[in-house]
């Protein structure tokens, strides 16, 4: 359950300055803005700009159970409104990363959360294994838009019996909060996200980039070297709304939302629609403020609004 | 590396296809090192969610330029900034060139196109003079020769077609002034231009056993070392694998570069 | 089948102009731009502007048995790249629509494609039914994105068997060559595809507009009387260029792709994907005269490089 | 109905918060009536897929000019066009007002905020001349007094504030001169503004029984009566009916429009 941490007391000490702090799924967030994996990297990557403490959780880039190539370049290309990216899940596996960029993100006071994935079920149950007894791990997001090898390759996150799966693998092998995050291309995203709640998990997040492509008409090739890849950024916002719409109406736990914010205006409107917290990715490239910038501009919002606490605006719609 | 409001202080043409355009920008500007670059955000771009990156050609106290070529829709848009506007930067960003050369090493800097500028910065900031080979498609495209001389540095000129310098590639003065100098001269090259370009003046450093610092360029996302859109595959010691050009390069030695085509 | 239509021929005739007139599953189109289902209207309401013989086919705005009123107001609104619908397909009905306008598209040396729709299964046959038989229309486009109101109002466009049944309902009522129009919020867009190609689909037409929706975040109410709505323009480009990839790659039938075209470059990319011709939507209201300039893009880009027929570039793509 | 290239001729502030920009555009200028509208692209808004829609103020020979309010990024936008720029048009749009007013009646107009360009191109263009009443918030929102007062006009205001004119609503000072003028004159009304001050002057017509000619205002798609996303529910001839605001409108007689709330 998501509640409003002693809205009243630091409502009292800070001259009436609203709390953004939450209790999300038993993550104690400062605020509900976090920065989105593969968009801030593992921590380092923007600290120099960022104070990483300011932030409500850090979901780092998608970890697999051995290091991960990716694909060859080019990797992104820019289309209106948005970005298409085909990094291909590029990373250092699981004890890389844990070797590598876990003592650094201790050294700070913030909720991390490791996005998590695998090519077979086994993978996902063997990453989740590792991550629960990793010390400074607060919570793992799960990706189920990746190819599920053993069934040809098609996406674990489309189809409702491998997402229950892969949930249920994970949710058997860890204590720690576990956040399946949705692939957008399905047609009712409800019933997706009701299949994760009944295997187990804590939050539901959403939305991960979506399908798409981009050819070069002079070469006449795909300008990515993957051919296709994920298209995120504004243009995805208003599709993104409508999803979180439809899942929280469905779902008891809570919601992350995203998917296009790129001021406090698009997570607020994620969170009226149903959202209990927000996470900020492409925006990142476009100005590596943002995250800041949305949390200032949630609390001046819900001053303007005089409400006391940002849990009083989750799924206040007026329909 | 920093976040910083940056007032233009001039932007001007150099020649007809490429534009100077002069900050004001004292964090970045107190810290940049040749080969280095800005991540520069278009924002009047209104649609456009990445920033676009140049390398820092020039650095005079507060004040930090670029010097640009106009090939599609955000550098198009960049020409319209005027005196007085201000342009969000991240920056400096990457690494850049060593800048000590050993006594008695010759520094041979090799651009193309825009990648003068970055060798510009790096000549301006070298204790040793040298020799620099420039090559390009046309005459427009040779940008600084005059600028090189003033320094001190000997220039030799190439264009794809003959319409300045010697008619044909980079590579033809290059490797005249290499069989003429072979044996006098340890050059350790630096380059920065069209991978071709790269591939080439490596490939003679690595057969003539010198050193060659190369300039890589790629397609960026986030330009801090987030995202891995703009890996290389590389060797570091002994060890394949993928380096990020906007944190781990874009200057890397020649060894070190594992092409791909 | 689609072919080029005697490209020597007219190749010689305008000095090495390249021939852009395609025979489009029994249709011959002059050339293989259209503009889209409810963004021109019944063809009148542009005609001071575009001149309706250049065209190649002009698709109205959908139709219903009976005169339909559509959503209240707000109907639109405009978002980053793009634009959020909910018109509720408001039409005066297959009479009002065939006395009122046919008279005037007949005057017209251009194809005809009346796109159609229904609640029901029965309403889309009675639809097709009708215009089996009126004079100068030439093509049916199908339009699957419509809540099935005895399925609980879910679109028969999601699902594989509403899909098939529409398809095959609408056949059996008419013998002009039908396109049904793909929903593209799905997780397989080729297996509908497919179906629709077994039941007798002449050609399919992809992608429609993408549930959406915008939300006030001062008043808190969504900024669409209707809810949600369906996001078109820019912003779905890249990901209408997927599914059409997707679709032409296991489909015999022609393919007609319509999302976010502005220019012949968004033209281009979709006919290299697989399209053999498009539709331009949204960008009719931006610059009325899109149409024609892609048209005239379309020859410009055949002429540099040195092709004889837009044919020649369907599904050039090279991966 | 043209789609013509315009150029800006000029583009200056009037009073703090509205701005008018003459445009040169021979073709639309040439068939504009008052009442009808223009549909302008905003390039420069790079990811914007609508025009906007604003009423025609005035039209001097081959120039046309719009008087606007900026209230969001579009006309945020339009703010920086400069003498010499183009801009896409498509106009004239929409059915005007009725000109012609039957000998004896006196034309009143009501407008608030940038209503009264419409109604100052009527104005101009009537052969009668009669009373206008001005309603808006603060005395920056009434504009065009004095120019209405030079073509012989009485005018009446009224501001939210009493900052200018009478305090209170435009209907304060009209139902007040109705009372005193009741027998006298026959009214025929024109009213451009929002649909709270549209409904209150088509409702003291009905009663009268005279006839008033509203301009309303719907957010748009195409503007040409494509889309039918400006419809508005409206009584023609006796049956109940959606009308499109940008074709069969802008202008409609108060007794065909079916006010919802
Ligand atoms: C480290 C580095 C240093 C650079 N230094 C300079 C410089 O000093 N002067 C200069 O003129 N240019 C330089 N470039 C290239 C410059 O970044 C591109 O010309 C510019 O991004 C083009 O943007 P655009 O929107 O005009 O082109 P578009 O083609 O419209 O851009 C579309 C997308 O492709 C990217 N892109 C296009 N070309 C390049 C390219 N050659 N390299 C990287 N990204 C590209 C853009 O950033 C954008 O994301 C440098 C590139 C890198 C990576
Ligand atoms: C027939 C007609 C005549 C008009 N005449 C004038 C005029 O003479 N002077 C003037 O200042 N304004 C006029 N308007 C209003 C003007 O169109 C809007 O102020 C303008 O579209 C706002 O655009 P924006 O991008 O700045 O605002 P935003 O709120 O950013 O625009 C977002 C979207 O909403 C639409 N929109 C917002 N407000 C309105 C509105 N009031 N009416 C219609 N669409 C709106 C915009 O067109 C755009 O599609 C007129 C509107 C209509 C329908
Ligand atoms: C370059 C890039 C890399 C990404 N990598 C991952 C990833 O590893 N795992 C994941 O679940 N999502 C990944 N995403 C998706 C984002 O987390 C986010 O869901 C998506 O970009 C939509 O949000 P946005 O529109 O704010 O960018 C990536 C997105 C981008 C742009
Ligand atoms: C205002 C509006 C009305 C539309 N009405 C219909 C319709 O009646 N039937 C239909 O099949 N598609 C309809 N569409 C969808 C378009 O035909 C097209 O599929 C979609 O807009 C994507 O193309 P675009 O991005 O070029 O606009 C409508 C789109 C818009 C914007
Ligand atoms: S651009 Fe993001 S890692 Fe280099
Ligand atoms: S705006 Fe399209 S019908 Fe009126």
């Amino acid at each position: 359950m998501v509640q409003c941490l002693n809205p009243v007391m630091s409502f009292g000490k800070t001259k009436m300055k609203p709390t953004l702090a939450i209790d999300l799924a038993g993550l104690k967030l400062k605020n509900p803005v976090m920065v989105a994996s593969g968009t801030f990297g593992y921590g380092p990557e923007y600290a120099d700009l960022v104070d990483l403490n300011k932030l409500g959780a850090i979901v780092v880039k998608g970890i697999s159970l051995e290091p991960w190539g990716g694909n060859r370049t080019p990797r992104i290309v820019e289309v209106p409104a948005g970005l298409i990216n085909a990094i291909g899940l590029q990373n250092p596996g699981t004890r890389g990363f844990t070797e590598k960029y876990m003592p650094f993100l201790r050294k700070f006071d913030v909720s991390v959360i490791v996005n998590i994935w695998g090519k077979t079920l086994e993978e996902y149950a063997e990453v989740a294994a590792w991550f629960d007894t990793v010390e400074g791990v607060h919570a793992l997001e799960v990706n189920i838009s990746c190819p599920n090898i053993k069934a040809g390759g098609s996406s674990f996150g489309t189809h409702l019996d491998s997402t229950a799966r892969v949930v249920a693998a994970v949710r058997a092998r860890t204590k720690l909060p576990i956040i399946p995050k949705l692939a957008p291309n399905v047609s009712d995203i409800g019933a997706f996200a009701k299949v994760c709640e009944n295997n187990g998990a804590d939050a539901i997040s959403l939305i991960n980039s979506f399908p798409a492509m981009a050819i070069d008409i002079e070469t006449r090739k795909p300008i990515l070297a993957n051919v296709s890849g994920g298209l995120s950024g504004p243009a995805i916002h208003p599709i993104a709304v409508k999803l979180v719409y439809e899942v929280a109406k469905v779902v008891q736990i809570p919601v992350i939302a995203i998917g296009g914010i790129t001021s406090a205006r698009e997570a607020i409107e994620f969170i009226i629609a149903g959202a209990s917290a927000v996470a900020v990715g492409t925006a990142n490239f476009t100005d590596p403020l943002t995250s800041l910038q949305v949390i200032e501009g949630i609390s001046d919002y819900l001053v303007r609004h005089k409400m006391k606490c940002v849990q009083d605006l989750v799924r206040s719609i007026k329909t | 590396m920093r976040i910083e409001k940056g007032t233009v202080a001039s932007h001007e043409l150099m020649g007809t296809e490429y534009r100077v355009l002069r900050l004001t920008l004292p964090e970045v500007a107190a810290t940049a090192q040749p080969g280095q670059f800005i991540h520069l955000r278009i924002a009047s771009l209104h649609d456009a969610v990445l920033r676009r990156p140049f390398s820092i050609y020039k650095v005079e106290g507060q004040e930090l330029s670029i010097l640009y070529k106009t090939i599609g829709r955000g550098t198009a848009t960049m020409q319209s900034l005027k005196v007085g506007d201000t342009v969000s930067i991240v920056g400096p960003l990457g690494n850049g060139f060593p800048l000590t050369v050993d006594s008695g090493a010759t520094p041979v800097l090799v651009g193309g196109g825009y990648g003068v500028a970055p060798l510009y910065f790096l000549a301006r900031r070298m204790a040793q003079r040298g020799i620099l080979f420039i090559g390009g498609a046309k005459a427009v495209d040779i940008l600084l020769a005059d600028d090189f001389n003033k320094l001190g540095w000997n220039v030799r000129i190439a264009t794809d077609d003959g319409s300045l310098g010697e008619k044909g590639l980079v590579t033809t003065p290059l490797d005249a002034w290499l069989i003429t100098e072979t044996g006098k001269v340890i050059p350790k090259f630096y380059a920065c231009g069209p991978n071709g370009m790269l591939k080439a003046v490596g490939d003679r450093a690595i057969k003539g056993n010198w050193k060659a610092w190369l300039s890589l360029d790629r397609h960026m996302g986030c330009g801090v070392g987030a995202c891995l859109a703009c890996v290389q595959k590389v060797r570091l010691n002994g060890q394949n694998t993928v380096a990020r050009v906007c944190k781990d390069g874009p200057v890397f030695e020649s060894r070190d570069v594992i092409w791909e085509d």
